[in-house]
């Protein structure tokens, strides 16, 4: 889906938990996420801190949007 | 027997090397059960589907878990079977592995499409079902149990 | 390696008062035959019967398929390490009966499968129509143990085709074959440093009861990919314990006539330099197959294969051995083609194999096992039909009033083998 | 016996109307064989026969695409045909996909058998070779000698129900259904045969082409993320309560669009996922969890971006099950496009 969507000319960033799985499908803005039941957030934590992991991965993901790539890319840090 | 994942210390820093010893066995076989529970981690699925026992292996892998054994073992075919046993790691490595993930996904697709098919077993020959899955699993405790070994 | 095999070609067989092969004709005195196999505590009976191309029978289930042959001169026995003693086979001269099979048939488990139609349909899926075939029906004891009884319809087997073979010990052979392997230093001889270097992996089912493969005897799941010469898995080095998946299961017959083998040594000095053979294993644990996978690449690698040829046994999990062995090569670049069949339900609209890879882009397939097909009634059953209903859990195979069944290509031993035996494929 | 009757499709060419001046024509119906309808006869050996022939315009066809439809399938129904054939539209982009449109139409609309022609590269080749048989033809008419043999062979098994063989036997593109029959020689000698083109690196056919795995280049980055309009995507089928589309809980057959103007943040009374994929505990819990459609609210208060469009889109995929989400993928793109959305951040479970 990922592919389509860009081949139609709008850039994608992939959160997405597995990030062999995100590449073989062909993302080229990937982030990785946190669990597959739970990628943007995390049940054992606060409230107040879920939603600051989530607003980290957010930031993650716009910046992946704001970089320019040539390539797949993971943004990982 | 140690369990767990190893952690290297490396000059690059911490990384995982090798899960090791301790596994356990996902069943929807009584005679699984029965004949493995005595000396190995049984987690049995009375009366379940051989998809169930593939869901909850599938939500131990997005837990971290490894698949140990490959979940279409035996080409008695799943839409044959009943039965199916399948090991995963007893414990959580740092990463959901892709590997594992890939086999079960790939495996429940199998399932789900062979749940088209008519289901017409007889229970007379469940007992041979069970004792081929029996041995399917079996046959994957000698290389299991030798991981760990010093 | 240098392997003569003198072909005695069989005509026909027939039950008589003593054992004979005379002018073509297997002549079969089935008590002193018998009398070893019946002494196995677990074979409650056993039986001869015999069965011929274009007649209306259908065998079933069918456990094994052996082409019974004698060593003759060289080192070793038939079937080594299983009836024979543990000795390297594949030189010398070894006689083979061509043209026939003993096939063992009878129940081991509840749902057994494996259809041998001499005749019609059916008839063209299976290679084994066209052999004359002497049909050894046993049945176990009450109360056996699979395992246990699985070796023992196992040994009949196999010791029954080598007493047949002893009779062609001193018999002239109607055509005598030459089959050479050279060593790794002939490899690299001036005729055939030029040549590309083609090797053969084949993978062995090898999983649990019903499942497995035995190598010199040994139980190829406690093994590590290795080395074997050609001529000697032509010689009987390889024998099948795997009664499951009818269709593609290699048989004893398949492993003795390892059509890959067969075709690759015709064009050995041609178009290639065939350079050896790789058996691994397929097991159900996965740290296996990595090993299992990494050592045939590895070993590839050493042998300094520029290509090749993979062939698979059996369906679901060993995709994933097929698809390592492949990828793992072609990583290398070893150029590989792959040998397998498909399960492509009975629409063949699903997906074909259970793995998968971009780098398997050359693939042979020995056709879609899901495929339905009719077999009409035959005149005449050896075995029983009790496990028709239940072959393949009842639904890949059932028996019509008529007579008739109904039932997926799976059924038919043989069928879709992925050793390429056969002429069928699908696209 | 009494023959089949056939109608016959074909373009303003091919009917001998004219080149691409004449492509404006509307469809038109004659009785007979017309062109290449009249190769088709010497074939069909008495067997069959082309009772009618239907002459389009390709810009006409394309350009009214629903009232073409609608006029040809009404041409086809009045003359209760037991077969019919378009083309063969060779390599002609519009022909071919007119010839499978209509093709197709005539298949699931009247349930009337239908066959059709075209070279591989074809465009309508791509888009109709799974749902209307397409014999594989030459790039050019030239290649009419050979298409009309191989369509017309085809056309009556079809008319007589007999098996359809595999493609490489019956000379069609393979349309997605795996098809035995038997080749001339055995695997073993195939594998050496294929391994040997391969190793001199000529063109060689595997007979089973693995899922293909292509690639997309990246689309620029986003100059300024303050101005953007971006749209949340997710394969992770989260849903409101309830799953008023009934989306399926695996291979799912469609997608959903839902509103979420106003919604600030995703709750367990109001959202949940269909996902039957994994354990659905924590994405029912907080959706957010799996769409942050929180967080996106949030920074476009705070101007961070430009808007969180008012829509998101849902499907339930596993992360390798990939053909199958290319339909509605394609679907979602045009629209987050006619929305003129500028990004899309896409979620997977």
């Amino acid at each position: 889906m990922v592919k389509e969507i860009e081949r139609a000319g709008i850039p994608v960033v992939h959160i997405c938990t597995v990030t062999p799985i995100s590449l073989t499908v062909g993302a080229n803005r990937i982030v990785p996420a946190v669990a597959i039941p739970h990628p943007l957030g995390n049940p054992e934590l606060s409230p107040g801190d879920e939603y600051e992991l989530r607003r980290k991965l957010v930031d993650k993901a716009l910046r992946a949007l704001m970089t320019e790539v040539d390539d797949q890319t993971v943004f990982d840090s | 027997m140690i369990s767990g994942s190893f952690r290297l210390k490396t000059l690059s820093g911490e990384r995982e090397t090798l899960h090791t010893g301790s596994f356990q066995i996902v069943t929807n076989n009584p005679l699984v059960a029965d004949s493995l529970s005595g000396r190995y981690r049984v987690c049995f699925l009375k009366n379940g589907s051989d998809r169930e026992v593939m869901v909850k292996v599938r939500d131990l892998i997005h837990r971290r878990h490894r698949l140990l054994t490959a979940p279409l073992s035996g080409s008695v075919k799943p839409w044959e079977t009943p039965y199916r046993s399948i090991m995963v790691s007893s414990d959580p490595c740092s990463a959901v592995d892709a590997t594992s993930l890939d086999l079960i996904e790939r495996a429940m697709e199998v399932i789900n499409r062979s749940h088209n098919y008519l289901k017409t077993t007889k229970p007379s020959i469940d007992h041979d079902f069970q004792i081929v899955d029996l041995s399917l699993i079996e046959s994957a405790l000698p290389s299991a149990e030798a991981i760990g070994r010093i | 390696m240098k392997l003569e095999l003198g072909y005695i070609d069989i005509r026909g067989i027939r039950f008589g008062d003593h054992n004979a092969v005379e002018e073509g004709i297997l002549v079969v005195n089935p008590e002193p035959l018998l009398k070893p196999v019946l002494e196995d505590p677990l074979i409650k009976t056993a039986h001869f019967e015999i069965a011929a191309p274009g007649e209306s029978i259908r065998i079933t289930p069918v456990k094994d398929v052996i082409e019974p042959r004698v060593k003759v001169e060289g080192k070793g026995g038939v079937f080594p390490g299983m009836v024979s003693k543990v000795d390297t086979v594949g030189s010398g001269k070894t006689n083979v009966l061509r043209g026939m099979a003993v096939v063992t048939a009878g129940p081991i488990v509840g749902f057994q499968e494996g259809i041998i139609d001499m005749t019609g349909v059916g008839a063209d899926y299976t290679p084994f129509s066209q052999l004359h075939n002497l049909v050894l029906v046993m049945e176990p004891v009450e109360g056996f143990v699979q395992r246990e009884y699985e070796k023992a319809a196992r040994l009949a087997g196999l010791r029954t085709a080598a007493a047949i073979g002893e009779l062609a010990r001193n018999l002239t052979p109607d055509e005598t074959v030459v089959y050479e392997t050279p060593t790794i230093a002939e490899t690299f001889s001036e005729e055939l440093k030029n040549l590309p270097r083609v090797g053969y992996v084949m993978m062995l089912q090898s999983q649990g009861l019903l499942h497995d493969t035995y190598v010199y005897g040994v139980d190829a799941k406690r093994t590590l990919s290795t080395l074997i010469g050609a001529t000697e898995v032509m010689d009987g080095a390889i024998v099948s314990g795997n009664c499951v998946s009818a269709c593609d299961k290699n048989t004893t017959y398949h492993h003795q006539n390892n059509p890959v083998i067969h075709d690759l040594l015709a064009v050995h000095g041609q178009s290639i330099n065939f350079v050896g053979v790789i058996i691994t294993n397929e097991n159900v644990y996965l740290d296996d197959k990595i090993r299992s996978s990494d050592w045939t690449a590895k070993m590839a690698q050493y042998l300094s294969l520029d290509a090749a040829i993979v062939s698979q046994e059996g369906f679901g999990n060993p995709d994933t051995d097929l698809i390592m062995n492949c990828t793992k090569l072609e990583k290398q670049g070893i150029r590989t083609v792959i040998i397998t069949d498909e399960y492509a339900g009975q629409d063949g609209r699903s997906q074909s194999l259970a793995d998968a890879d971009a780098l398997a882009n050359a693939v042979v397939t020995g056709g879609n096992a899901n495929e339905l097909i009719i077999l009409p009634r035959m005149d005449r059953v050896i075995g029983t039909l009790g496990y028709v209903d239940k072959i393949a859990g009842g639904h890949a195979g059932s028996l019509q009033p008529d007579g008739s069944i109904q039932a997926e290509l799976q059924v038919i031993t043989g069928a879709t083998n992925e050793m390429g035996f056969n002429r069928l494929s699908a696209r | 016996m009494s023959t089949y009757r056939i109608v016959h499709y074909i373009n303003q060419f091919f009917g001998q109307i004219g080149g691409e001046e004449q492509a404006h024509i509307p469809a038109e119906k004659r009785p007979g064989p017309v062109g290449p309808g009249l190769a088709f006869k010497q074939h069909f050996g008495g067997e069959a026969e082309i009772v009618a022939t239907i002459i389009c315009g390709d810009s006409w066809f394309n350009e009214n695409l629903d009232l073409a439809k609608k006029t040809v399938l009404e041409m086809v129904r009045e003359e209760a045909p037991d077969l019919f054939i378009a083309g063969p539209a060779f390599n002609a982009g519009r022909y071919g996909v007119a010839c499978g449109t209509i093709s197709d139409a005539v298949k699931t609309e009247l349930g009337i058998p239908s066959l059709t022609g075209m070279y591989e590269e074809n465009p309508g080749a791509d888009m109709f070779r799974t749902k209307v048989l397409t014999v594989a033809t030459s790039n050019s008419a030239a290649g009419m000698r050979k298409a009309v043999p191989a369509m017309a062979k085809l056309a009556l098994k079809l008319l007589k129900g007999e098996r359809v063989g595999a493609s490489a036997e019956d000379g069609y593109l393979p349309d997605g259904v795996r098809r035995n029959f038997f080749e001339k020689k055995r695997g073993s000698a195939r594998a050496i045969d294929m391994l040997l083109k391969k190793l001199s690196d000529k063109p060689f056919e595997t007979e089973y082409p693995m899922p293909s795995f292509d690639r997309v280049p990246p689309m620029p980055a986003i100059k300024d993320i303050t101005r953007a309009t971006i749209a949340i995507v997710t394969s992770g089928g989260i849903v409101p309560k309830g799953n008023p589309d009934h989306i399926e809980s695996s291979s799912a057959s469609k997608y959903g669009s839902y509103n979420i103007e106003g919604v600030n943040d995703l709750t367990s009374e109001s959202y949940e996922t269909a996902h039957g994929g994994y354990d659905p505990v924590y994405a029912n819990k907080d959706a957010d969890r799996v769409i942050p459609v929180d967080v996106l609210r949030q920074y476009e208060k705070e101007g961070k971006i430009g808007k969180l469009h008012n829509w998101f889109y849902t499907t339930v995929g596993n992360g390798t099950a990939v053909a199958s989400a290319k339909k509605y993928a394609d679907e979602i793109a045009e629209k987050l496009i006619s929305h003129e959305v500028d990004a899309v951040i896409l979620t997977s479970t």
